[in-house]
């Protein structure tokens, strides 16, 4: 997913993501910025005509905001379905399938669903959310090693959060 | 101000105005947001916003668990539901309760009494306000013609868990009834989850007339006088005003006191207001319904009373009493509200979504704007067109008129389609400067409308 | 209205302020504009813009010959100074009316006559207005020395041709006065082109306080309440407010009867402001000056009245008749303005210029900000420092400090160094609180104001 | 200005963020840098066709706004310093020293100051500009050869408006 001389680092995201959010507070419905061998383009509608040899500009990312919670006893309740996978620089993603608590572990004491360097299947549960005592498993959705987990147990995560990366297999 | 950090459990342009009149109190904000809304203009007024869900509202800004769970785990003390959405949610109020919130507004039982439109006018006729003659609930067509030929027609079949214009029929013939009860049952089911009617007498020439109260816990209520609100497309209000003109005096009194003694009665605390359907024909004024919560058309009576309707909620909720009694509420002066619509009028006012390009609001004293749109802000599909309240103050009616059409033409709006030019039409009609509009005037002169003339 | 198209000869916040009041009575705008204006808010908002001059106020906004052919040649019919520059000229006034032109204030004759403030004093005597003990004009040390004996020590120096807090001079032991005298004059000669002196008596613990007025060309006077301007740095207005708080009944009536009575007696025309001092020590109350011009500080009263001040001025100079009586005007609630100026107050106050990066107002209603000010504005270095008037209105005056600081708290400004958090400051200061300011105050406190705490 | 292979510094993305508010900011469609291997195009609608070699668009001119205007006699009393030359591509501009009523004649019925072709010395009297019965007299300021008179006689112009422009010699 990265070419021999550098992949996209986090700053490049990041940089791109201010670029996204600069020219949507604007007016305009593109953007485009070349600079050596780097080539950005952002827009709505249909892409600009591709010149000569462009690769297809980055999808712009948002990062999860986190936060601490208060901590009720998890008992899991429902099974939610699994996110779509999204691929991203650091893996593919695992998302919060609802905004609530993260629980890494089944039960306090308990050892976690997964840990970071186990293999998943896509219907491995990584983890529960929890929201006023209803509880959604959430899946792992692809086939890999868990290669981050982005939350602490018991923390407050928004919809659509990063919990976790997994490298694909 | 015992409160600290209040979740916003709304969007759009009343989350804007509860973020302005919580940071005056000194109060913190959060506000809950959908995916569709996480760049608002709510969302960086706020101290913080959390995404609690996709944009479809009922994984969203319907769901009592995932709000409820937003303000406790960012450290809320209390919650404003805003109007629509779970503003006036019973169970919202409960779940707040219950998670040690303050839930900006009335009691859960409040809201669940007035909320039941059968029972909320049993209240209304106990407190002696003058209801429409009709019928507790219907549930046989025998019932219904046995009602009709007591209340005469045209008349009226309502769900008692609708409201707000929404889940009502008109039934001009008896034989129509049998039929009209049984497709009215299955729609309130279906859109209430709770199929039942009841029926009132339908008044032809009517006005809608409603009074804004204010209660504290300590049983204090004031009425902040009241508001015409009967230019009307499909039973919702699109062009508001206070006070209501041309209006008797005995009238006006009249209806002030019933709405206070209603509150009173009940206990009313926060923000309220009796709605009354006025018989052009005869004079009289009915109760209609009880709203419990904040009203979209809040900011006229606040310009002509100078009192803020959202920090007095918060006041309240937060346990204060009432810093002022009925003779400090002093009334200047004429306001003029138009609801500015993302519709496009001549395609059948069909809602239009995208990017607003141009977003130039009219600027001068006396004209307040209420909207959480800029330029550039993407106009989402999911949720109701509104996009800005244009409210106008003017010392006399005739001069809020010409303010209000004055800054309808100066509004430079592009990128989707607005009723800003249809609210120039509205305002400048005569049955409107002569105050002899009907909630039907809109659906009678809406043909004469040439959007091509608008500018 | 009979007004087509007004020039607009001045710039900044008034300049947009009257553009708003103009287009919303349907009338055209055109703007004179110096080079260093072209792009400025108020230029876009005009229908026209028009180039008078370079930057440097005497080639342009103080060139009554560029005005009036800018005016001329544009097709206007009517011309509105604004304040400051030529807005109380009666040489622009008399140009107008030979070139046909509706100057948009009171007459030629009203402007030389309170121009002059010892003719104005005559003419407030003659109304029975009480003036300070003082002279006529005063030509020699041994003339000055005789009023000292009557007047009594401490004494003001003032220029006949100043006004607005310009050309005064404290003495406090007679042994200074023939020099301050010479000083006096010479500044006076170099300022306003005439060295005329006179004395009045110096109230050391002074309020200053004005009252609104509005007159129409028959005879028709009415006032719009008081404002108290005590809050002054340099004999400059820094805070206004309206109504006047903590002012004895008896002495409210008497100042408004006898600003009344002084317009009357002149058969005075347009918006205008008859300024008092009002003694603490005494409780007695003095003619200062009439302001023969809108005023800087006009907000506040249309907050507390409803009452838009500009576009009456606008209808009084089409020649209609004032549309209310004294019995029409209700005051409501408080109001306090706070001007929001490009200086630096860690460095004595020094004005500030450069490019405003970050502009974000507070908003919410019962907030007001009269502004030329935009994210990217360039602050010109020509002309005065005033950037904004943030006003705010609420039911009580204690609200009202509230509001006022609750919004400069929430003012984002970048770029440009500003008095916010002095505004803050003083706003939140005990004096201010319990309404025991003077016009000495800001002078007294300044020392205990620490930049580095605010915001 | 770049090495061979470098990312979007803060830098970069600032300088381009602004670009991108100032183009908001004005009245343009599109916007176009290029600077040795960097380049940034902005724009709105479907993005300018790639062009190799496209001279840049020309600057959109604000033409002076003129309005007819009452003709009182010209006599000439003040003679205003003549401004300072300005090039341009149509050659050097002379403008108004004051805003005023233009006039091309030294008096009603008599011939122009200059005419298109006429040759001029820096002290030539092309034009007067009156405020008010007060006439400043407008110096060529530079020698050359007339060839635009842009303000029709008697037209209201306002200060700096380009009154002609002269070839210079």
């Amino acid at each position: 997913m990265s070419e021999p001389t550098r992949g996209l680092t986090d700053d490049d995201v990041d940089q791109v993501a201010r670029l996204v959010e600069s020219l949507d507070r604007s007016g305009f419905d593109f953007l485009q910025v070349e600079l050596g061998d780097l080539r950005i383009t952002i827009g709505t509608g249909s892409p600009p005509a591709p010149d000569v040899a462009t690769p297809p500009p980055p999808p712009p990312v948002v990062a999860p905001v986190v936060a601490p919670a208060a901590v009720p006893a998890p008992v899991p309740q429902t099974v939610a379905p699994p996110p779509p996978p999204s691929v991203n620089a650091g893996g593919v993603e695992i998302t919060a399938p609802t905004m609530g608590i993260f629980y890494a572990r089944p039960e306090p004491g308990k050892p976690p669903f997964v840990a970071i360097g186990d293999v998943v299947e896509e219907t491995t549960t990584v983890a529960l959310v929890e929201v006023m005592k209803t509880f959604h498993s959430v899946a792992a959705g692809v086939r890999g090693t868990v290669v981050e987990v982005c939350v602490s147990d018991t923390d407050f995560v928004e919809f659509g959060a990063v919990l976790m990366r997994v490298d694909p297999a | 101000m015992s409160l600290r950090r209040v979740l916003i459990a709304n969007r759009g342009e009343i989350a804007v105005r509860i973020v302005h009149a919580c940071r005056e109190l000194g109060i913190e904000t959060v506000l809950a947001v959908s995916e569709a809304d996480r760049d608002s203009l709510g969302a960086r007024l706020a101290d913080r916003a959390v995404c609690i869900g996709p944009p479809r509202a009922p994984q969203s800004y319907l769901d009592i668990a995932r709000v409820v769970t937003a303000a406790v785990a960012t450290g809320c003390d209390a919650l404003h539901p805003g109007y629509g959405f779970l503003s006036e949610s019973a169970g919202l109020a409960r779940a707040c309760v219950e998670h040690g919130l303050t839930f900006v507004g009335p009691t859960a039982e409040h809201l669940r009494a007035m909320g039941d439109k059968i029972s909320a006018r049993r209240l209304a006729r106990e407190a002696g306000v003058p209801t429409l003659p009709g019928s507790e609930q219907v549930r046989t067509p025998e019932e219904a013609l046995a009602v009709a030929r007591g209340v005469g027609l045209p008349l009226i079949v309502k769900a008692s868990a609708g409201g707000g214009g929404r889940g009502m029929k008109v039934v001009f013939d008896a034989a129509e009834l049998p039929s009209v009860l049984t497709t009215a049952a299955a729609e309130a089911a279906a859109a209430f989850g709770d199929p039942t009617l009841y029926i009132e007498r339908f008044v032809r020439n009517a006005r809608h007339v409603e009074v804004q109260v204010l209660g504290d816990r300590y049983g204090h209520v004031v009425h902040l006088g009241e508001r015409d609100c009967s230019l009307q497309r499909r039973n919702q209000k699109v062009v508001e005003e206070a006070p209501a003109p041309a209006l008797p005096a005995e009238v006006r009194d009249a209806q002030h006191a019933a709405a206070v003694r209603l509150a009173e009665r009940i206990g009313y605390e926060s923000a309220g207001t009796v709605e009354f359907v006025l018989d052009r024909d005869t004079g009289e004024f009915f109760f209609l319904e009880m709203n419990t919560r904040i009203q979209v058309e809040h900011p006229v009576t606040e310009l002509v009373t100078g009192i803020d309707l959202v920090q007095q909620q918060l006041r309240v909720a937060a346990g204060e009493p009432l810093s002022f009694g009925q003779a400090d509420v002093v009334h200047r002066g004429h306001a003029i509200e138009c609801r500015i619509t993302a519709e496009v009028p001549s395609e059948n006012f069909r809602p239009d979504a995208g990017r607003i390009t141009v977003w130039e609001p009219p600027g001068g004293p006396n004209v307040r704007l209420d909207t959480h749109c800029l330029p550039g802000y993407l106009v989402p599909v999911f949720y109701d067109s509104l996009l800005a309240k244009l409210a106008v103050y003017a010392p006399t009616r005739d001069e809020a008129i010409a303010r209000a059409r004055s800054a309808l033409r100066r509004f430079g709006i592009e990128g989707v389609g607005t009723t800003v030019g249809f609210l120039d039409f509205l305002v400048g009609r005569p049955e409107f400067a002569d105050a002899t509009m009907t909630t039907h005037t809109i659906a009678d002169v809406i043909d004469q409308f040439a959007p091509a003339d608008a500018a």
